[in-house]
């Protein structure tokens, strides 16, 4: 098996077992939606109009949350210093973690989304865009969530800092994430939508890993 | 390019800033003058919004103010990084509260004008919210060169964080703009009104100028003060170490 | 085969850490650094490492500057700092052999040890399927140490290796130092009090000769 | 030429006109007032620490080098 999927499995195993990541996350994310009705009130009227926008906005901030660890864990045992000794360059290796990340919560958060969907009274064909939707944009939210846990990799509770970095970068993410599901609740297909997501993840696709390494470096001094 | 290294010497850039100070201070402050009273007493009411569009004269001037401080930041950070120039992290550094207050400015005088227009304080316009955004990622600046102790290593860090700042701006704008349309009817009467006809133009020019003075004097205030604390840490870790 | 470091000078941040320090290690080679804490024998070693750039001077690898091809350098060393690297959630042998597989992906073919002999060669054979949470900081570091012995790579850098060995551990250390020396193989240590290699180059870090005046 | 209070009336948008200007001469004097606050207290700061003379002071005449 390659590095990269080696650290990939690391990762991702890491992340499921007990005290990992996932399962606070899609808690979290689970918990979060809930609290949507409890506030605004039970009519599915009201409900499934800002659907998308309360699973797209909790998506966000349950990424953040589960981002603070992703290298702090490997800053403080040491395992930082010898992922740069392998051969494989630090961007391919961020670009690994930060897959691992998407695995580890995005895929989950993907898995639950329609139960959510249920909750919010979407109705039957919003599913289809809700999971294209959440595909499209959720890796993206690991690569730019990547460069603030990198750039706050040696910042004590930098959790707060890092949703402050990271969640105005991710507001284009919301924007045609939302888009695409109201579309698609709407009955058209994706519109323009789902390309402004790939292509948001296709430029973030360079951009986090090298500004991810370029972070890192600073703390491998 | 030579001269501009020498200028990255900080002594240097000490003498310089303290000579070109008082001058730049003195034509900011002629041409806030000049464009203020542009601005109230020659600059005619607009056939729609009356006197209302004075505030034009403030708001649009801050909101360019904004955005060229953190391109003024973004190139400065580049610069940081490429040349491992400290005061060029330096620069970037007293760039961005400038920038956030302009932000803020920008914010204030569009609500401020949003409400004669549309008997609400707060419109979420296209312009205005990406204004709102961009004053995040500048609390997000700020808080980042706070938050890493060592002086350093904040530097690069910020301005890693400036570069991918400077490359989400456009697309954040872009977003936030088709959002916009999305959900609102194309509003008949946009953020800088309809064409800008000259006698509205002059004023806007000059207030705009007065402002990048504005910003090149504090600039160097703050510069400066980043220079001085620098040798203060270098002195005291010399007599710490004895 | 060799390790030569020119006229370095070590900043960290604003301030000087070391200055005009030379070191040579030659195939089979050992250079042993000493000095008080702060002295700058962790930065020296990260400089040799490439972690960290000398502010002066530079640091050659057969002959050619680690910054030229850092790619080739920093895959064909070992780095054991202060921190194990030891993630507590996987067992013993498998922190062993993710570091052994990243660490010696594409290093050929040559036969390795397995995991099971590098755990055997560092006393830990029976604790191979135990989560690494329950190890004592000796045999942590004996976990760190074996991932020497599980992927072979030239050159070793060593900060403070003893820290927390007992006898028995210091004395596995001793020969893995001796069988890597004797292969060919070159270590940079940085230690604080015994280290028994008694033909070991000793450098002095943080005294007057460090300060540019050698 | 309308008179002085008609100009202050501002059309009616007195209210949304005055504040605007007020704010930005406001937000403006501040960040200036700030900025060279800090600037004075680094360089009293500077001037304390024994090392030497910050070079920021304007060199009087006998001065030390």
């Amino acid at each position: 098996m390659t590095v990269f999927l080696r650290i990939v499995v690391r990762d991702v195993r890491l992340a499921f077992g007990q005290g990992g990541a996932t399962v606070l996350a899609v808690v979290f994310f689970l918990l979060t939606v809930t609290l949507f009705p409890l506030g605004i009130g039970p009519e599915t009227g009201v409900l499934r109009r800002i659907a998308p926008g309360v699973i797209w906005v909790a998506a966000l901030l349950a990424a953040m949350l589960s981002l603070d660890r992703l290298f702090q864990a490997d800053l403080e045992d040491g395992s930082l210093d010898q992922l740069a000794l392998v051969p494989l360059p630090l961007e391919l290796v961020a670009a690994a973690k930060c897959l691992a990340h998407w695995i580890s919560t995005g895929l989950p958060m993907l898995a639950v989304s329609p139960l959510l969907g249920v909750l919010l009274g979407l109705n039957g064909e919003a599913y289809g865009g809700l999971l294209l939707a959440m595909a499209a944009g959720t890796p993206s939210l690991s690569l730019m969530g990547g460069i603030g846990a990198a750039l706050t990799v040696s910042v004590r509770r930098g959790g707060v800092l890092l949703s402050l970095l990271v969640l105005p970068l991710c507001v284009p993410v919301l924007v045609f994430g939302t888009g695409a599901v109201d579309s698609a609740i709407a009955g058209l297909e994706g519109g323009a939508h789902l390309p402004a997501l790939a292509a948001i993840l296709a430029a973030a696709l360079p951009l986090a890993p090298w500004a991810i390494a370029g972070a890192l470096r600073l703390n491998l001094e | 390019m030579a001269n501009w290294h020498r200028l990255a010497n900080p002594t240097l850039f000490l003498e310089w800033s303290r000579r070109v100070r008082p001058w730049t201070g003195v034509a900011t402050a002629a041409l806030l003058a000049t464009g203020v009273y542009l601005s109230l007493f020659v600059a005619p009411r607009d056939y729609q919004q009356g006197d209302a569009v004075r505030i034009m004269f403030v708001h649009v001037p801050s909101a360019w103010m904004a955005l060229f401080a953190y391109a003024v930041m973004a190139v400065a950070s580049a610069a940081g990084l490429i040349w491992k120039s400290p005061l060029a992290h330096l620069t970037a550094k007293a760039a961005a509260p400038i920038g956030a207050s302009f932000t803020l400015l920008a914010l204030a005088t569009g609500a401020l004008w949003g409400q004669p227009m549309w008997g609400t304080w707060w419109v979420w316009d296209a312009r205005l919210t990406s204004v709102l955004i961009l004053f995040f990622l500048y609390l997000g600046y700020i808080a980042l060169w706070q938050a890493i102790d060592d002086h350093a290593r904040a530097a690069k860090s910020a301005a890693i964080l400036a570069l991918v700042g400077v490359v989400n701006i456009p697309i954040i704008k872009f977003s936030v703009d088709w959002w916009n349309t999305l959900h609102q009817p194309a509003s008949v009467l946009r953020m800088d009104g309809p064409s800008i006809h000259s006698s509205l133009l002059t004023p806007l020019l000059v207030m705009g100028a007065a402002f990048a003075g504005y910003f090149v004097v504090v600039l160097s205030i703050r510069l400066e003060r980043e220079v001085l604390a620098r040798q203060v840490r270098t002195l005291r870790r010399v007599q710490s170490r004895g | 085969m060799s390790l030569i470091g020119l006229n370095l000078t070590c900043a960290r941040g604003d301030t000087i850490v070391f200055t005009g320090f030379d070191f040579d290690i030659a195939r089979g080679g050992i250079v042993v650094a000493r000095g008080a804490n702060g002295s700058g024998k962790t930065s020296l070693l990260r400089l040799a490492a490439g972690y960290l750039a000398p502010s002066v001077g530079e640091i050659r690898r057969d002959g050619t500057s680690i910054a030229d091809d850092p790619e080739r350098h920093r895959t064909s060393l070992h780095y054991v700092g202060h921190l194990d690297a030891v993630k507590p959630a996987l067992s013993v042998a498998e922190n062993l052999a993710f570091w052994s597989d990243v660490l010696t992906a594409n290093a050929g073919t040559s036969p390795r040890p397995s995991v099971g002999q590098a755990l055997d060669r560092m006393g830990l054979a029976g604790l191979a399927d135990m989560p690494a949470r329950y190890l004592s900081a000796g045999q942590r570091r004996r976990l760190a140490l074996a991932r020497l012995v599980a992927s072979s790579r030239p050159l070793w850098l060593l900060d403070e290796p003893t820290a927390s060995l007992d006898a028995a551990g210091m004395e596995t250390l001793i020969d893995l130092v001796a069988h890597h020396r004797s292969s060919g193989g070159m270590v940079l240590a940085a230690v604080h009090g015994p280290f028994a290699i008694d033909d070991a180059v000793t450098i002095r870090l943080g005294e007057s000769r460090a300060d540019g005046t050698s | 030429m309308e008179s002085v209070s008609e100009f202050l009336e501002m059309g009616g948008y007195a209210p949304f006109v005055w504040p605007a200007f007020a704010i930005a001469a406001a937000v403006l004097t501040l960040l200036l007032a700030w900025s060279l606050r800090d600037l004075r207290r680094e360089r009293n700061l500077l001037d304390s620490l024994p090392g030497r003379r910050s070079e920021t002071r304007p060199a009087e005449a006998g001065d030390d080098p």
